[in-house]
């Protein structure tokens, strides 16, 4: 298979397809469709990439990536178009592309109004992330990083609810505050490692092996700590979050739980930790505390929610904590279960936020006190809940407790104190995911709601994320080994 | 006069030929548009004539000059001066600006950027500067029908006179100091190393604060909103780019030959500060859409200076292209403003809402070059801001990059506010009652040019940045 | 044996699968019914193919699970006379109450979710009986909590039934947090997670951190046995049906806690620190579950008390060192406390989900095939002699008295003290239920009204009969009961068949002369006669009529404490979970949004009103536009001049 | 030259100052302020004139001359605009003139 702009393509395609739908502005069920078309046909390209793990890179490669694209692009600044996939990307990447269709899918009738567009700006969203996941030179990386934000501020305005300009307007500002200090301390890198090596460049590999004074080296590394941290998000820094999700569509709170958050982390682990391993070493308690903070402080405000879908974003609050935890104590298996905990967080937390948005879809509200008794009126509604709910409430042979346990096991050795902390962290979820399905699922209905059971469509995305879940609960081996060799390269652990 | 000099002088000629050609044409016909015709023929053709001459020496007896910079930006103004008759053809149509004093006077202002692009002493340079000037007072006071063009007039002669007085007695002073106009001696003279002479620095002082104004630099700001807001928005689109990258480009024509301007450091640091603070916090509660971007364009201009201020590690090749990205993105922005106030749309925030159904095209190139401004990839306000950022980290201006990477933040809130306003907010039954106004074929050209443009020089600036170091 | 291991846990959770697929679309009742059943029978047969051909300890590596890095938990499992006799067991008590549970359950129309978890409950703990790692250890451990709480919270539409199953998960999950702290850390300690391993590896570490690991793994126990102080949520738990209190609150599931123990008992044994705290644990457990069990009038909450207070033997074993006495404890436990929930269903439900002993009576004759197996599983927990229980529980107590010691000394004081309470309130149980004329069931206002919620609302009132299926299964459970001395039969009978299989995994643990032995077997039988004694002085005959009056009065002082376990629960809602609610709503709106996020938007606020203040500078006057550039001009020119200056 | 420089520099600052100073008090009147910058300039000018004659060259004093020429034209077109503006409002009071101003 010629590999040459699998890269390229993987990056672009859904961002040509919503150009294309540019010109379907009136047609709208045909918009959708193809937009779902070029959905699933990225999915399937991100797939193909998995066969590619054997393929021989180009030269220029660095170790790990086995697909590689390096092409000039501002040469007068040194900055060059560099795509690359490891493990890490390609798990993120086919995670992105299955969230995108996921998040189509659970779209599908709650739009009503201006429908092009709201697939045209998935599209374009899913261009983005993916191309966070897949850049490796800094300036390619903050293009994409911010031009991921975009989408998903359209998406919140136009489609949400509530107070949601508000929210629109608070996601944007909060994380682009972040990311531009990131923009200065990239400059500056850029800067320190041309004034050294005489060679301007923002490519990743270039510029691993810069020398910090400490005090610059920590200031750099805190400017690109505060972009990841916001993305997060890491508490205190979180409180975007529940409104941005509270407010956002169905699809627009998917593709956040599933895939922004995302990023930070990876940009954590991509970026942050290699550029600046001293000043990383440094600041690790401070991440370590701030982590075990969040799992605790976020999971038991979860307990206090009426909202459902603030609910399940403060729950995704704790969960990235075990994710930062993960990445800050930087060992092998805490990093690789923090590897898979991000995606385990992805298809959890997105199929919690559908199902979430299925009963707003058909009820209008998302007051827990409104709802009662489901498992009488909708018992295959409930089955998938009650599943998610304990997924993410950790339940070994379900997806979500690999990740957490593997974090755990490789953080303890580190960080005691803090994984103890984090395993009373564990607890917390259970608290509030059991009030919650008990409000929901058990209990008498409480007020007459117009429910209606699982579409076909809606328990096929279910029923394929279920699976997803289970399996990777139960068999995590094939994505732990695709994670091993980028993870010991990066933690210089023997895989 | 050589064949060198009608060579380099060719553009600027033709510029003036044309404005008198368009004065007498519309003395003899009253048909509508041939004025505006000539005028676009004239811009175009000196456009053109830049383009393709190949650099020259400086002529000989003219204080003029035809090198990288000012050829670029020769072009530049000539196509921003097209672009913005096009723009006007609809919009002076409907608002009632009749009559062939417009596109001369246009001209006119073309001819004196021009003229200042060209300029090789200061007297070509203070009378190019003082010609746009003066084309700019007719201009943004030429909509008599608009009650406030009067003031708007006023509020924009009298500072401009004042600044004229401070500019002319700054050159005065810088004059007595080096004993020449040329450009490059003076320099050399006046700002030397070691401490200069003070009554150059008092020239320098003079000099700054009248370039303040015309830059609408804080202190010397407040006239910028009411002018944006008063003025006819086809010019408003043609002050706010071009009146400031001509100034910038003055700037840019006198600082790189100093041996040394640290002298001018504090000061430009001033300036900059508070033009980046005052101009993007109060935009922040703007609910007038034209002051919230003259409040922006006061942010922007902070930045120009904070690049011109770390000029030598790349400041100055930053400012000139954040002129021309500025530029590009005002002529965008007011544009689209052009294109959604015709038909007598509301200028506030709340007559935008819904725009973004209504004028969808329209809305969209508004948003881009909101997010342009705002410095979000991949835009070209991205990448000057970028260039800006870097030349005040190379030259260890930390502090204010940091200020000013901040206020970037706190700025994008105020642009948000017009997109929520565009596509957000539902109005209210306006969906009916407000005609859908199309934009005519010239709107559309110049918009989609002026976006691609916003685009391209986000994607692959290496082309700009190119010519930017070479000249 | 590979096989035969994978299709002991595997034919339970496909059965558990394929009901919850199936059941209801593909599968008729019968059919749901006949799947749930067979897979758990099948499991047992193949348990006892297993136990046929067993030889030695055997571990089996079925797939790869965990592994990363140096990281291994594969999905192992290891069959050695511990787990195989718990399979045994778990497979064959399991596989009646499936049977009991098809009769139970005949007027559900949710049976499909019901045997379904069913199913999988013993899937799982299956898999934590046969497991070789922690890790799926805990796999088991955490699937049988969730299987439990989905269980208990059948009957979803009332509220208490939910609260129970959410209090059993919760208090249950608390004591897990040992068990997941012991696991990572014995993974950074030795560098694997094989239990094998680990337990060979008890003497290459400092006493400190073994005394840590083991108190850890006894909070983990405390967790899932109900021990004292986190035996709150097995009371509760029987708001669950009465198949799901018999399999899994009292048979297994709740022993999983000693099984830990046990399992791990060669690491954690060589502290005495916490062979003690065990033990003390098992002692003031049995004691407060005995001493509850006698005040409680409700029939299942008694057969809930005295199974916190019989797993406390069996802690008391483990914490002596009697891994044997208390493996043995354990399953005839499990026999008789089986027969006993299953025969209180079948009485419960002839009486229209009455559970409140003081309203029932007469049942000998009423429900005979009831009420002899009853009367077997009775005389088993009060120990009897010659009982199954008696056997197993004195196996315990001459464990404690072997030890010595000033506090075993006590603690087997305490042993024979609860042994003594077990009696009276067994045969109290007895009496109260199956004794007296046959009354008809009155609806008198009585203390504790509460007793009654647990009636399911959907079942069909005027039962017929008991079925037949119901009433079987408690025939081999009697036996078992009865007979399960013979397992392990004293030394001086010839020695223990148990003992002697269980040795390759305790060693050799030392034996009483038989003269001591059977000096505390005599003073135990005098105990538990007395007990039955004083039971029939105070219910027997026509003394029963005359308690029955007293109970209509509300309950005071003593009886109302121990009633309400010792008020614990009013204790940790005040303690725990009152602060936690409170807490949880004061950093949401105080800290989350009325701190961090109040302060952000206050903070852009303000920037605003500064930004108006700002642009109000110019009051649209020309005259100020001048005079700002008059003073920037001049600023600068002072500026410049002072420099030079 | 008979005058050095200096006072001719002096003389030119204060005249600038005054034209400043009259052109920011008197705001109640649009043709004193116009007046107040002409001053100005001509302060420029003679600077330039000074400077001219210092170094001994010329183009100080085209730039006077240019000066000159070009503060005509200003003049011409502020004064237009007074009549213009006194015809619709009946006032030259700069600061009557407030309607654009932030809300």
């Amino acid at each position: 298979m010629n590999t040459s702009l699998l890269l390229t393509s993987l990056v672009f395609l859904p961002l040509a397809g919503g150009f294309l739908l540019l010109f379907m502005g009136g047609r709208a069920q045909t918009a959708k469709i193809t937009a779902l078309a070029i959905a699933l046909l990225e999915a399937a390209l991100a797939c193909s990439t998995w066969f590619c793990q054997g393929a021989i890179p180009s030269a220029g490669a660095p170790a790990g990536f086995f697909l590689y694209e390096d092409f000039p692009w501002i040469e007068q600044l040194g900055i060059r178009y560099i795509l690359g996939m490891d493990g890490i990307s390609l798990l993120l990447v086919i995670l992105a592309t299955v969230v995108t269709v996921i998040a189509m899918l659970v779209s599908w009738r709650s739009i009503t109004e201006k429908i092009t567009l709201h697939y045209l700006l998935l599209l374009a969203m899913e261009s983005g992330i993916i191309g966070v996941f897949l850049s490796l030179d800094l300036f390619l990386f903050y293009l994409f990083w911010e031009l991921m934000l975009i989408p998903m501020f359209f998406l919140i305005g136009i489609w949400g609810h509530g107070r949601n300009i508000y929210s629109a307007v608070k996601f944007f500002l909060y994380t682009l505050v972040g990311s531009l200090l990131m923009l200065l301390a990239i400059i500056a890198l850029y800067l320190i490692h041309g004034a050294q090596s005489g060679m301007y460049s923002f490519s990743l590999a270039a510029l691993l092996g810069t020398h910090f004074s400490p005090a610059t080296g920590l200031w750099l590394y805190a400017a690109f700590l505060l972009a990841f941290a916001v993305k997060f998000p890491i508490v205190p820094l979180h409180t975007w979050l529940p409104d941005a999700h509270t407010d956002a569509p169905t699809a627009g709170s998917v593709i956040l739980a599933g895939l922004l958050l995302k990023t930070g982390a990876y940009g954590l682990i991509r970026f942050g930790y290699p550029l600046f391993p001293e000043a990383a070493r440094t600041l690790t308690p401070l991440l370590i505390g701030l982590a075990v903070t969040g799992i605790i402080y976020a999971s038991w405000i979860a307990f206090a929610q009426k909202d459902m879908k603030r609910l399940v974003a403060y729950s995704s609050v704790g969960h990235m904590g075990f994710v930062a935890l993960g990445i800050a104590v930087w060992t092998p298996v805490a990093l690789s279960g923090a590897l898979l905990q991000m995606l385990n967080h992805g298809l959890t937390t997105t199929a919690l936020f559908a199902l979430v948005g299925m009963l707003d879809e058909r009820a209008h509200t998302r007051q827990i006190e409104d709802y009662g008794g489901l498992w009488g009126k909708i018992p295959l509604f409930s089955v998938f809940f009650v599943l998610f709910a304990m997924a993410s409430a950790g339940l070994p042979g379900l997806n979500n407790f690999v990740g957490e346990f593997l974090v755990l096991t490789g953080s303890f050795k580190a960080a005691h104190l803090a994984t103890i902390l984090a395993f009373i962290g564990v607890i917390l979820p259970l608290v509030y995911t059991v009030r919650l399905i008990q409000e929901l699922i058990f209990q008498k209905e409480r007020r007459t709601l117009p429910l209606s059971d699982l579409t076909l469509r809606e328990m096929s995305v279910l029923a394929f994320l279920a699976l997803c879940d289970i399996y990777i609960g139960m068999h995590p081996a094939p994505l732990l080994d695709i994670l091993k060799q980028p993870v010991a390269l990066l933690t210089g652990g023997v895989p | 006069m050589t064949a060198t000099d009608l060579f380099i002088a060719l553009p600027i000629i033709l510029l003036a030929v044309g404005a008198l050609v368009t004065l007498l044409v519309g003395a003899i016909t009253r048909t509508t548009n041939i004025g505006i015709v000539i005028a676009l023929a004239a811009t175009l053709g000196a456009a053109f004539w830049l383009m393709q001459s190949p650099p020259t020496l400086p002529a000989p007896t003219l204080g003029l000059s035809a090198g990288g910079l000012s050829r670029l930006f020769g072009v530049f103004f000539c196509l921003l001066a097209a672009g913005v008759l096009c723009l006007s053809v609809a919009y002076n149509r409907e608002r009632g600006i009749s009559g062939e004093e417009y596109p001369s006077v246009l001209l006119f202002t073309t001819f004196g950027m021009l003229a200042l692009a060209s300029a090789t002493n200061l007297l070509t340079l203070f009378l190019g500067l003082e010609a746009m000037s003066f084309g700019f007072y007719i201009l943004v006071a030429i909509d008599l029908q608009r009650g406030v063009s009067g003031e708007t007039g006023l509020k924009y002669l009298l500072p401009g006179a004042l600044s004229t007085a401070f500019l002319a007695f700054g050159i005065a002073l810088l004059y007595t100091v080096s004993g020449t106009l040329s450009l490059h001696e003076l320099m050399q003279f006046t700002l030397t190393s070691g401490t200069p002479d003070p009554i150059a620095l008092a020239g320098w002082g003079c000099l700054l604060a009248g370039l303040a104004f015309k830059l609408s630099l804080a202190p010397a700001h407040l006239w910028t909103p009411d002018v944006y807001q008063g003025a006819p928005a086809p010019v408003v689109a043609f002050l706010s780019g071009g009146s400031k990258a001509a100034t910038i480009l003055f700037l840019l024509l006198l600082l790189p030959q100093a041996v040394d301007v640290s002298a001018l450091r504090i000061p430009l640091c001033a300036l900059s500060l508070f033009s980046m603070m005052i101009g993007n916090c109060a935009a922040l509660r703007q609910n007038h859409v034209r002051r919230l971007m003259a409040y922006s364009s006061i942010a922007q201009m902070g930045y120009v200076v904070l690049a011109l201020l770390s000029g030598k590690s790349g400041g100055y090749q930053a400012a000139a292209f954040y002129a021309i990205a500025y530029g590009t993105i005002s002529l965008a922005a007011f544009g689209a403003i052009t294109v959604i106030e015709r038909n007598g749309g509301g200028e506030t925030l709340d007559d935008y809402r819904g725009v973004g159904s209504r004028q969808p095209f329209a809305a969209g190139v508004l948003a881009l070059s909101l997010f342009a401004l705002a410095g979000i990839p991949p835009t070209a306000g991205f990448t000057g801001k970028f260039l800006i950022f870097s030349a005040a980290i190379r030259s260890g201006e930390i502090t204010l990059a940091v200020t000013g990477i901040l206020l970037t933040a706190v700025s994008v809130y105020y642009y948000l506010r017009v997109v929520v306003a565009l596509y957000f907010n539902h109005a209210d039954n306006t969906e009916d009652t407000q005609p859908r106004s199309i934009p005519t074929a010239p709107e559309y050209a110049v918009l989609i040019a002026a976006a691609t443009t916003i685009l391209i020089l986000g994607l692959w600036p290496g082309k700009l940045i190119e010519l930017l170091s070479r000249a | 044996m590979k096989l035969y291991l994978e299709l002991i846990i595997l034919l339970p959770l496909l059965g558990g699968i394929s009901n919850a697929l199936l059941g209801g679309r593909l599968f008729s009742r019968r059919s749901s019914e006949f799947v749930a059943c067979a897979v758990i029978w099948g499991s047992c047969a193949a348990a006892l193919t297993a136990a046929y051909s067993y030889r030695s300890p055997e571990v089996v590596e079925i797939a790869t699970w965990l592994s990363d890095f140096d990281f291994k938990a594969p999905l192992t499992l290891y069959l050695d006379p511990l787990s195989l006799s718990l399979c045994l067991m778990i497979t064959f008590v399991c596989g009646l109450i499936h049977l009991y549970a098809v009769g139970y359950m005949r007027d559900d129309h949710c049976y499909v979710r019901f045997f379904a978890l069913l199913n999988l409950f013993v899937a799982a703990m299956l898999t934590l009986v046969l497991a070789e790692n922690l890790p799926l250890l805990y796999l088991g451990w955490e699937g049988v909590g969730f299987c439990s709480y989905a269980l208990i919270g059948f009957w979803y539409s009332d509220p208490k039934n939910a609260t129970a199953g959410r209090k059993a998960f919760i208090v249950t999950r608390i004591g897990d947090i040992g068990l997941g702290i012991a696991i990572v850390w014995m993974f950074e300690l030795f560098g694997t997670e094989s239990i094998t391993r680990l337990n060979q590896m008890g003497n290459l570490l400092p006493v400190g951190i073994v005394t840590a690991l083991g108190l850890l793994m006894l909070l983990a126990a405390m967790g899932k046995s109900a021990q004292v102080p986190l035996m709150v949520w097995l009371p509760d738990a029987m708001a669950g049906p009465t198949p799901v209190s018999a399999q899994i609150h009292a048979a297994t599931m709740v022993t999983a806690g000693v099984y830990l123990l046990m399992r791990m008992f060669p690491l954690i044994g060589s502290s005495t620190t916490v062979s003690a705290a065990i033990a003390i644990t098992g002692a003031l457990t049995a004691f407060y579950g005995a001493t509850c069990a006698v005040a409680q009038r409700d029939l299942k909450r008694i057969l809930a008390f005295s199974t916190i207070s019989q797993i406390g033997y069996m802690m008391l074993g483990v914490g002596s060192g009697a891994i044997t006495a208390a493996t043995f404890h354990l399953l005839v436990h499990a026999f008789f406390k089986a027969l006993l929930f299953l025969g209180a269903g079948c009485v419960i439900t002839t009486l229209h989900h009455e559970q409140d002993i003081f309203r029932m009576g007469g049942l000998r004759h009423k429900l005979p095939g009831t009420y002899w197996p009853f009367l077997a599983g009775a005389l088993c927990l009060a120990g009897l002699p010659l009982t199954g229980g008696f056997f197993s529980k004195d196996g315990i107590l001459s464990a404690v008295w072997r030890t010595g010691g000033m506090l075993y000394g006590g603690l087997y004081l305490v042993g024979l003290m609860t042994a003594f309470i077990t009696a009276v309130y067994t045969m109290r149980m007895l009496l109260v239920v199956f004794g007296g004329p046959s009354t008809p069931l009155s609806h008198q206002a009585v203390d504790g009204a509460d007793l009654t919620e647990n009636k399911d609302k959907r079942m069909v009132s005027g039962v017929g009969p008991l079925p037949r299926i119901m009433e079987w299964p408690l025939i081999p459970l009697a036996l078992l009961g009865l007979g399960g001395g013979l397992l392990n039969l004293p030394e001086y009978l010839g020695g223990g068949l148990l003992h002697s299989f269980l040795a390759p995994l305790t060693g050799h643990e030392p034996t009483l002369p038989h003269a001591t032995e059977l000096l505390l077997q005599g003073s135990a039988a005098i105990v538990a006669l007395a007990g039955t004694a004083t039971a029939w002085l105070r219910y027997g005959g026509q003394r029963r009529s005359l308690r029955l009056s007293e109970a209509q009065q509300p309950a005071r002082g003593l009886q109302a404490f121990l009633r309400e376990g010792w008020r614990v629960d009013q204790l940790y809602d005040l303690l725990f979970v009152r602060p936690y609610v409170r807490l949880a709503t004061l950093l949401w709106q105080r800290v989350d949004e009325g701190c961090i996020d109040d302060n952000l938007d206050r903070t852009s606020t303000q920037l605003g009103r500064f930004g108006n203040m700002l642009g109000g500078l110019g009051q649209g006057r020309v005259s100020l536009s001048l005079t700002g550039m008059a003073i920037a001009a001049a600023l600068m020119i002072a500026w410049l001049a002072w420099m030079t200056a | 030259m008979i005058v050095p420089l200096a006072h001719v520099l002096v003389l030119a600052v204060i005249l600038f100052c005054l034209g400043l100073i009259c052109t920011l008090v008197w705001r109640s009147n649009v043709i004193m302020m116009l007046i107040g910058i002409e001053i100005m300039l001509n302060a420029a000018m003679l600077v330039f004139v000074g400077g001219a004659c210092h170094w001994g060259t010329a183009d100080g004093q085209v730039f006077a001359l240019m000066i000159m020429a070009m503060t005509s034209a200003e003049v011409s077109l502020a004064l237009a605009l007074v009549v213009y503006l006194h015809r619709r409002r009946n006032t030259v009071d700069t600061d009557e003139f407030r309607e654009l101003q932030d809300q």
